[in-house]
C-alpha cells in the first residue's frame, strides 16, 4: 500500500525523468496490480504536483497527450543559453547513431543498441528529432511497441541529397581509408574520437 | 601447522607437511571440487582467468592465500587442465602457463633447501603476492558494482526546456563524419559475429520507412496506391521490394476480403488491435 | 537586479533542463554582466534548492563536474519502467578491469592483464573509452609506448561521486604477521612460511 504523500513522490521522479508527456493511464502502467493505485489517485497526486511549483523554476502542464514538466516561460531567456554557445560537433555517439537510422532504418532503439552494444541516451535521439532529420514511422509489434525510426526528407536537404541512394554504399564505406586517402583512420585503440580526423 | 582448524581439509588425511610430498601426493580431488567434463566448458566460463580458478580452489578449500599447500593446488588445478585436453576445450594459453607456473614451484619446494639462501624468495611468494592482488580488484569490482549508478538507480531530470527558439545554435555536420562513424560501428560488427550487416540498397530502407510513415497517417492503404508510376521502373520495384521486407519483418500486413479484391496494406499494430 | 528568490527559480529551471551538470562557474555565465550575479549568490541558492526537495521524488545532487537534479534512488522501480529493456549489467571483466584502471591509475593493457592474468580484449578499454569513462592520459616510456589510462569525471558523475575518494575503499591485504602474531617467522626456516617473503 503506498500512501499518498509517497505516492505524490513516485509520480514527481516519473514526470521529470520522462521523455514525453504522460496521461494518467500511461502513469498507472507504471503501477503493480498489488500496488492498488486507482486513476483517482493518480489524479488527485498530479493535482497536488500541480500546485507545488509556485517557487521553482518549472511547472506542471497538461496538454493533450498529457502530463509534462517544464521549465517556466518566464526564465526562458536564461534557460536559452543552454544553447547560446554553438556546440563544436556532435559526440561520437550521435553520429553512430545517426549513421545506423541511416542505413538501417526503420530501426528501434534497442536495435541501435544491440549493433553498437551500448545504450543510446534518449537526448541523441530527442536532439535528432528535434532537427527533424529522424523521425517515428511506426511502432514494432514486440512487447512495449517500441518507436522505429526512420530518416527525413530534411536530413536528405541537410546533405543536399536527393535521395539516399546517393549515400556511399557499405562497399566503398568499408574502403573509406582510400577515398579519402587525406584524411587518417587508423582505427587502433588509441585514435581519438573520429570527429577529430573529419575536421583536420 | 599452527591453524588447522581452519583447514579441515588438509591436515585431517596428510600428517606429513604438504610441501614435502615427495611423490606420493593427495591424487584425489575432494568430492565437492568434481566437476562432471560436460560441465566443464560452462565452469570455466565462470572464470576470469587461471588466478580466478586458482582463487576459487583455494577459497574453495577454506584455505588461507598464505598458506597456499602447492602440491594439493596443483594437483587439482592440472586435474583441470587436463580434463580442458581431453574434451578438446580450446585451452587458453593463459591457463597453461599458470599451470607451468604452479609445476615449478612444486618441482622447486621439493629440492632440498640450503640454510645459507634464506634471503632467496620462497618460491610461492611471487604467486600469493599475485593472487592477493586480484582478489583485492575482483572485491572491489563487486562494491563498484553495488554502487548507485545512473540509468539503473536514478536518472537525470529530462524536462521540457522553454526556451527562445530562433537563439538556439546547433553544430554542423559532415556527411563524411557519417560514413565515418557507419564504419567504425561496422568495424565492430565485424567483430562480433552475431550482428550481420548486408549490403542492401538504401532506398529500399528510405522507402520501408515512408510507407510506415504513410500508414500511421491513413492506417489502411490499397497496395497500388503505394507505387507512383512516375518513379518508372526503378522506383516500382524499390516500392515492391520495401513491402517484401516489410512484410519480412512482420512490420506490415497485407488483407484481402477474398479472391480478386482489392488488396490491402495495413501495419501490423492495427490488424492487432 | 535579481531578488535572490527569483535567482534559485532561474537556477532550478536552468539546472532542471541541462543536459550535462553545471559548476558554480558555469552557471554564472547564464547570466549577463549587468545581471549583477556574484559566485556566492548562486552559491546560496544552489543551497537553498538542495534543502527544498524534502518531499520531492528528485533531489540535487553535487559531482565531479558539477550540479543536476536526479531522481532519488528510493524510487527507482518506478522511475525505471520508463524503458522497456532491464539496466544494462556489466560482465566482471569489464568490472574488473574498470577497478583496476581506477585504483592504478595510470594503468596500461599489459599491467592490467599482469594483475588479472588473462589478456584483455580491446572491446573492453574500447566499450569504457565510448563511454568516457576512461581516457589516454599518456604513454609509458617503454618500448611501444603503450598508452596509460586514467578515469574521467564523467565516471564520477555516472555514481554521482564528487571524487575519486568516494569510490569503495580496497580491502586491506592481509598482514600475516598481525593475523598470526605468536609466530615468530623471522627466525623460522620453515618452507611454509612465507608471509615474511610476501611482504618484503
Amino acid at each position: 500500500m503506498i500512501v499518498q504523500e509517497k505516492l505524490q513522490a513516485i509520480i514527481d521522479a516519473i514526470l521529470l525523468t520522462a521523455e514525453v508527456p504522460l496521461t494518467i493511464e500511461k502513469i498507472s502502467t507504471y503501477f503493480d496490480a498489488d500496488e492498488y493505485i486507482a486513476r483517482q489517485d493518480i489524479k488527485e497526486a498530479l493535482s497536488v504536483l500541480q500546485e507545488s511549483n509556485d517557487r521553482r523554476g518549472f511547472e506542471l502542464i497538461e496538454s493533450a497527450s498529457g502530463y509534462r514538466y517544464q521549465s517556466k516561460e518566464a526564465y526562458k531567456q536564461w534557460v536559452t543559453k543552454h544553447w547560446q554557445e554553438k556546440p563544436q560537433r556532435y559526440s561520437r555517439v550521435f553520429l553512430e547513431t545517426l549513421a545506423l537510422i541511416i542505413y538501417r532504418q526503420p530501426i528501434t532503439r534497442s536495435e541501435i543498441e544491440e549493433v553498437r552494444g551500448v545504450a543510446v541516451s534518449s537526448n541523441i535521439i530527442k536532439a535528432l528529432r528535434e532537427r527533424e532529420w529522424i523521425r517515428v514511422v511506426g511502432h514494432k509489434e514486440v512487447p512495449g511497441r517500441p518507436a522505429m525510426f526512420g530518416t527525413t526528407r530534411e536530413l536528405l536537404d541537410y546533405f543536399k541529397l536527393k535521395s539516399l541512394d546517393e549515400m556511399p554504399p557499405l562497399a566503398e564505406i568499408q574502403n573509406i581509408d582510400q577515398l579519402y586517402p587525406e584524411l587518417d583512420f587508423s582505427s587502433s585503440d588509441d585514435t581519438d574520437d573520429i570527429a577529430d580526423h573529419v575536421k583536420h | 601447522m599452527t591453524d588447522s582448524a581452519d583447514q579441515p581439509l588438509i591436515s585431517k588425511n596428510e600428517k606429513t607437511p604438504f610441501a614435502i610430498v615427495d611423490g606420493n601426493p593427495l591424487l584425489v580431488p575432494p568430492e565437492d571440487l568434481y566437476i562432471p567434463p560436460q560441465a566443464l566448458e560452462v565452469f570455466l566460463d565462470t572464470f576470469e582467468g587461471p588466478l580466478d580458478l586458482l582463487l576459487y580452489l583455494i577459497k574453495k578449500q577454506n584455505l588461507d592465500i598464505l598458506n597456499i599447500p602447492i602440491a594439493e593446488i596443483t594437483e587439482q588445478y592440472m586435474g583441470y587442465v587436463e580434463m580442458m585436453r581431453t574434451i578438446k576445450l580450446d585451452l587458453a594459453a593463459e591457463y597453461l602457463v599458470m599451470a607451468a607456473l604452479l609445476a615449478e614451484i612444486k618441482s622447486r619446494m621439493l629440492l632440498p633447501r640450503h640454510e645459507n639462501i634464506d634471503d632467496e624468495d620462497d618460491p610461492r611468494a611471487e604467486l600469493v603476492k599475485r593472487l592477493q592482488a586480484y582478489e583485492q580488484f575482483k572485491q572491489v569490482s563487486y562494491d563498484i558494482d553495488e554502487l548507485g549508478r545512473e540509468g539503473r538507480d536514478f536518472w537525470s531530470s529530462d524536462i521540457e526546456p522553454i526556451y527562445q527558439q530562433e537563439e538556439k545554435a546547433l553544430p554542423d555536420i559532415e556527411l563524411e563524419e557519417i560514413l565515418l562513424a557507419f564504419k567504425n560501428i561496422l568495424n565492430r560488427a565485424d567483430m562480433n559475429v552475431s550482428h550481420e550487416i548486408q549490403r542492401e540498397a538504401l532506398s529500399v530502407r528510405e522507402r520501408m520507412s515512408h510507407i510506415l510513415a504513410s500508414l500511421q497517417a491513413s492506417h489502411i492503404m490499397e497496395f497500388t496506391q503505394l507505387f507512383d508510376t512516375s518513379e518508372g521502373k526503378a522506383g516500382v520495384v524499390v516500392t515492391f521490394v520495401a513491402v517484401l521486407e516489410l512484410l519480412k519483418e512482420h512490420l506490415v500486413d497485407i488483407v484481402q476480403s477474398e479472391a480478386f479484391a482489392p488488396i490491402y496494406l495495413q501495419s501490423a499494430s492495427q490488424s492487432t488491435e
